[in-house]
């Protein structure tokens, strides 16, 4: 049944893809002034939307139509679906405010390709995430996803040079196939249950081979398109050629679309059939992304790829929680802690991230350059850029009171009471992971330069403090996630045992920094072969995952991956159905 | 065997042959000619399902045929986008291979800073 | 009467199909462009023509066959565009194989 | 013989499809993939969904072969470097493997479907009244899941700013595509001059019965676009510089229209794409018409893909 407030659910649709249709019209200049008004009643939206739901404690129902599944569509806003319409409205405004400075119009000037394409694909990718979140049915939520897709594309060749045409291309492709796969299993879900509402389905779900094929097929396409290892061929190329402004879209929230699919399908959709096996590869896919992208990140010589490879280890945080959220039992996953800090992960690197990488492009823009061994100096010359930098480090890394550090609480807890302490040594070597390439960046950007750093362009103060206070919300999330969590997970940063944990991380990042980075961090100047033997030995390995790297994401080598992948999903899927 | 069986296994086929066609040509407009073929294959499985579930006096179930339509529309502007991008890469860099998709040399970055409107 | 009407469909329409092999049968073996458009129009003038003229009395309605006569028309419009489009291509790349 | 039929009609379209994947040359390839397009069309008659036969024929077969078969020529050149790029014996023997799997775990899949089979055709002409028309896809994809439709107006309008931002920086607000230029006494001329008349009556037609028999904007639509692509091929007509409002209007006309009928469902029918008694079907003929020159420019467009020659000032 349609709730009070159901109408809303609807709007936070439509209203942003108004404004693309609003603002294809007008065009020119108008196109941002019609953005910036989007973002202004969307953003009125998400809070009402918010508003309901915490008055009623109940979900935010609307029927599409007043028609009620199966035949009819409806939308639906949880309190997951509530917390992300609110966090994009605000990174979405973030962004918007920092690429002002890139993408804005001034008077006079004729309409450009570039400028009017960004402002119509920003509300693009934001109602086309927002109708991933509300949405209720299978193939709406597919028609979700290609929208998503058909946003994100241009984003990535937005400057239109070679080398970003073929990144795009390549992610048109991979995500093609992800989203072919996932149209797969909803077709087959419809033929086994005659809908494709998620309530209904998920009350007469039963593990058949349809079912299990269809959650091995939608899975591994969701995947695809979040683009977690070993499945990220498309992830580095596209985030760091991208204008900085396009990237902070790509990589803070429209890979959260994909990943958010994938929360839904295993714990609205087929809680009782997602097996544990599956869930540990899920998450052993994630810990070998955080391994593996941090490692390739401290061995870039480029900061928009270190980041980009952040992402990508990022990204593997996102999928630790699922082999924590099963219920006492272990045969179903449910509601709880540890999606609570799944969730707040994913916030907390949307708005991290996002920081992160308009902090990259301000730097790019004003040395012309992001070669990170030529740093030197610019902490100097961009005290607000630099901070915006270590601020968003410092939130990724689960730094007191960031929203990863509550994140990691939560799963420490659930990983405690589940018994599976390795998850326990992931989640706490991972930070270690993070901290390495913060403090490789952040090092050379407090280095004293050669000479004084001459910028080539001025950046805009607005840009650089949209930056800032993105980071800043992800460093603060924690307090604001007081409230719903429980208070006493949040620990003083300055008490001696906060400080010794967050001083540990920063040891081991340094350390692995020192090791694996490709210029001696200590010595600029020094060649390997003159290094010790540990250095040596790390610098073979750091290498070796390079090279492992690119190795991975060859089309081929990705293409057969991802049907592995399916494949292993239906074996850990079937072994569990056939078991019980 | 009903129609909606026979079709119901020849679109499993089509999957299957598509998805290699994706994996194995090296030409991304050969990859482009698989995604339809494998889409196509997906869309057969959907009309064939249509067609088990004909009932009411319907030769189908007339829900899967409507989401029918909306998927090949779909896939149609997949491919259109996809084609486009492939010839303006074509355009820009005068061939279309996918590899090679190693950074640019930094040096050579730098020297075309990005195009930033002022 | 509808037995001589069924009897007129049937062998209008085999007729028609005889004519879609031959051109079938003439687009594989002849030897270049010009005789394989030859072979082909056979099909889609006569063996379509044929197949519609034998369709005609198994309609109901008069606009049901008017349909059926403007599809013929359609088709052989659009053949006879088309050939002569190929031909032309043929002889100006001097691609006669 | 229906059953001899369906599996030869089956078995040649598999054929197609090896072909399509196989085949040395790209334009070959293409080739078979349009026939594989048309032979699709009857498969979707055998099973009944005389629309989809209907879309797949005007949008899979034919704009998609149109589509494919300009690239395919655009990139003769491209292809020997391509098969050089071929992937290794053992990636190949692994994507069999694993594609094989897949076959195999669908077929399982489809033979273990529940018997009988669910479906939602009898609620849908159980509500069908209420809408007012009598074809019932239709009904689905203009009353019970008409959120899907404005969707994939929205899907093709998303898909085109893609494509017109692909262009060169100089030439944005320019015409798509090169000029074409044919002999105005020719043949092509000649039927650029005489179909257009007949498609958009015909595409009018089968726009106009889909209410309550197969058709629809979007089979329509695809008819209209082609007569206009016809017309731009033949050099009798240019395709329109994107910046001109008249384009830009007609972009966002349909969605918006949709959008606001659904809108004042809101407000008077209880639901955003709810319809009041009585005046579900003309409405819903409303947003087809507005629908329908919306579809048929974007699609012709998309066909045409992103603006290449500036306009003179």
């Amino acid at each position: 049944m349609t709730t009070p407030g159901g109408l809303l659910l609807a709007l936070a649709v439509l209203v942003p893809f108004i404004g693309v249709l609003v603002g294809l019209v007008l065009g020119g200049r108008n196109a941002q002034r019609v953005a910036f008004l989007t973002m202004a009643v969307g953003f009125g939206v998400a809070v009402a939307v918010a508003d309901h739901f915490l008055r009623s404690g109940a979900p935010v129902v609307y029927l599409l139509g007043g028609w009620s599944p199966p035949l009819g569509v409806a939308l639906r806003a949880d309190a997951l679906a509530v917390v992300m319409l609110l966090v994009v409205a605000v990174v979405i405004f973030g962004i918007g405010v920092y690429a002002c400075a890139d993408f804005g119009t001034p008077s006079g000037a004729r309409e450009a390709r570039a400028p009017l394409t960004y402002w119509l694909l920003l509300m693009a990718v934001w109602g086309s995430l927002n109708l991933v979140f509300v949405s209720g049915d299978l193939f709406t939520l597919y028609v979700a996803l290609e929208l998503l897709t058909f946003a994100g594309v241009p984003l990535v060749s937005l400057e239109g040079r070679g080398e970003t045409l073929r990144a795009a291309l390549r992610y048109l492709l991979f995500a093609l196939l992800g989203s072919v796969l996932y149209l797969l299993g909803a077709v087959l879900l419809y033929g086994a249950y005659g809908t494709l509402d998620i309530a209904l389905l998920a009350a007469h779900i039963r593990p058949d081979p349809a079912t299990l094929a269809a959650a091995a097929l939608m899975t591994t396409g969701l995947l695809a398109k979040t683009a977690l290892f070993p499945l990220h061929i498309w992830l580095p190329p596209a985030h760091a050629g991208a204008p900085a402004a396009a990237s902070a879209v790509l990589s803070a929230l429209v890979v959260k679309g994909s990943w958010f699919l994938v929360v839904r399908l295993w714990f609205d959709v087929m809680p009782g059939v997602i097996t544990l096996s599956a869930a540990q590869l899920l998450a052993g896919m994630g810990a070998a992304a955080i391994v593996f992208g941090s490692i390739v990140a401290v061995r870039q010589e480029r900061l928009k790829l270190l980041v980009a490879y952040s992402t990508l280890a990022q990204i593997g945080y996102l999928f630790l929680m699922f082999p924590l959220a099963f219920d006492a039992g272990g045969t179903a996953l449910v509601h709880g802690g540890a999606l609570t800090g799944g969730l707040l992960q994913a916030i907390s690197h949307a708005t991290a991230k996002a920081g992160m990488f308009m902090a990259a492009g301000l730097i790019y823009a004003a040395l012309g350059h992001d070669r990170i061994a030529d740093l030197g100096g610019v902490a100097r010359a961009m005290p607000v850029t630099v901070l915006t930098f270590a601020v968003a480090g410092l939130a990724l890394m689960g730094v007191v009171p960031s929203g990863a550090y509550l994140a990691k609480k939560l799963l420490l807890y659930a990983a405690d009471d589940s018994g599976q302490w390795w998850w326990t040594i992931v989640l706490q070597g991972g930070a270690v992971f993070t901290a390495g390439y913060v403090v490789l960046v952040l090092v050379n950007a407090l280095r004293r330069g050669d000479g004084p750093v001459t910028l080539v362009v001025r950046v805009s103060r607005r840009s650089e403090f949209a930056a800032l206070a993105l980071a800043v919300c992800s460093l603060l999330l924690a307090l604001a996630a007081l409230g719903p969590v429980a208070g006493d997970l949040v620990s003083n940063p300055l008490a001696p045992a906060e400080l010794a944990s967050t001083l540990l991380t920063f040891a081991g990042g340094a350390l692995l920094a020192l090791g694996f980075a490709r210029r001696s961090l200590l010595v600029p100047g020094r060649a390997d072969a003159d290094a010790g033997p540990v250095r040596r030995g790390m610098v073979a390995v750091g290498t070796a995952v390079a090279n492992a790297d690119v190795l991975v994401r060859r089309w081929p080598s990705a293409s057969v991956a991802m049907l592995a992948v399916t494949a292993l999903f239906g074996w850990a899927l079937a072994a569990g159905a056939m078991s019980n | 065997m009903s129609g909606g069986t026979l079709f119901g296994l020849c679109a499993a086929l089509l999957v299957g042959v598509g998805l290699y066609g994706m994996v194995a040509n090296a030409h991304p407009l050969r990859k482009i000619l698989a995604f339809n073929i494998v889409g196509s294959g997906v869309f057969l499985l959907l009309g064939a399902i249509a067609r088990r579930g004909a009932a009411a006096g319907l030769g189908g179930d007339p829900v899967p045929q409507a989401l029918l339509i909306t998927g090949i529309v779909v896939a149609f502007s997949a491919t259109a986008l996809a084609v486009a991008v492939l010839l303006r890469l074509f355009d820009v860099t005068g061939s279309v291979t996918l590899s090679a998709d190693a950074p640019a040399k930094p040096d050579a970055d730098a020297a075309e800073a990005p195009a930033r409107p002022t | 009467m509808t037995s001589f009407l069924d009897v007129v469909s049937i062998v209008a329409i085999v007729a028609g199909a005889i004519f879609f092999l031959a051109g079938t049968l003439g687009l594989l073996r002849f030897p270049d462009t010009f005789t394989r458009l030859h072979a082909l129009t056979k099909a889609d003038n006569l063996g379509l023509g044929l197949v519609v003229l034998g369709l005609l009395p198994q309609v109901d309605g008069v606009v049901a066959g008017l349909k059926l006569v403007v599809v013929w028309l359609l088709v052989m419009l659009a053949g006879a565009c088309a050939s002569q489009l190929v031909a032309r291509t043929a002889r100006r790349e001097k691609r006669h194989d | 013989m229906t059953d001899v039929l369906n599996v030869g009609l089956a078995a040649l379209i598999v054929a197609l499809a090896i072909w399509a994947v196989f085949a040395r040359e790209a334009f070959a390839a293409v080739v078979g993939f349009i026939a594989y397009g048309l032979l699709l069309t009857l498969v979707w008659v055998q099973l009944q969904g005389v629309d989809v036969a209907l879309t797949e024929a005007a949008i899979g077969g034919g704009l998609t072969g149109a589509l494919l078969i300009g690239a395919a020529s655009r990139l003769r050149g491209t292809e020997a470097a391509a098969r050089a790029e071929r992937p290794r014996t053992l990636v190949r023997v692994a994507a069999a493997a694993l594609s094989a799997a897949v076959t195999a775990a669908l077929a399982i899949g489809v033979l273990m479907l529940p018997d009988p089979a669910p479906t939602l055709a009898p609620q849908t002409m159980a509500n069908i009244a209420v809408t007012g028309v009598g074809n019932p896809i239709t009904a689905v994809l203009l009353a019970f899941r008409a959120m899907d439709t404005l969707l994939e107006a929205i899907v093709l309008v998303f898909a085109l700013i893609g494509v017109w931002s692909l262009g060169p920086d100089n030439t944005w607000g320019g015409r798509p595509g090169l000029r074409h230029r044919a002999d105005p006494n020719g043949i092509l001329a000649y039927l650029a001059r005489v179909l257009p008349p007949i498609g958009i009556i015909v595409g009018t037609y089968i726009f106009w019965v889909g209410a309550d028999y197969p058709g629809g904007k979007f089979q329509g639509a695809t008819i209209v676009a082609a007569m206009w692509l016809l017309a731009i091929m033949a050099g009798l007509a240019d395709t329109p510089p994107v910046s001109r409002t008249w384009v830009r209007v007609g972009l966002a006309a349909g969605p918006l229209v949709f959008i606001a009928i659904g809108l004042m469902g809101a407000a008077t029918a209880g639901a955003f794409l709810a319809y009041p008694d009585g005046y579900a079907k003309p409405l819903i003929i409303v947003i087809e018409l507005a629908l329908m020159p919306t579809l048929a420019l974007i699609l012709a467009l998309l066909i045409a893909g992103a603006p290449r020659r500036p306009v003179q000032p």
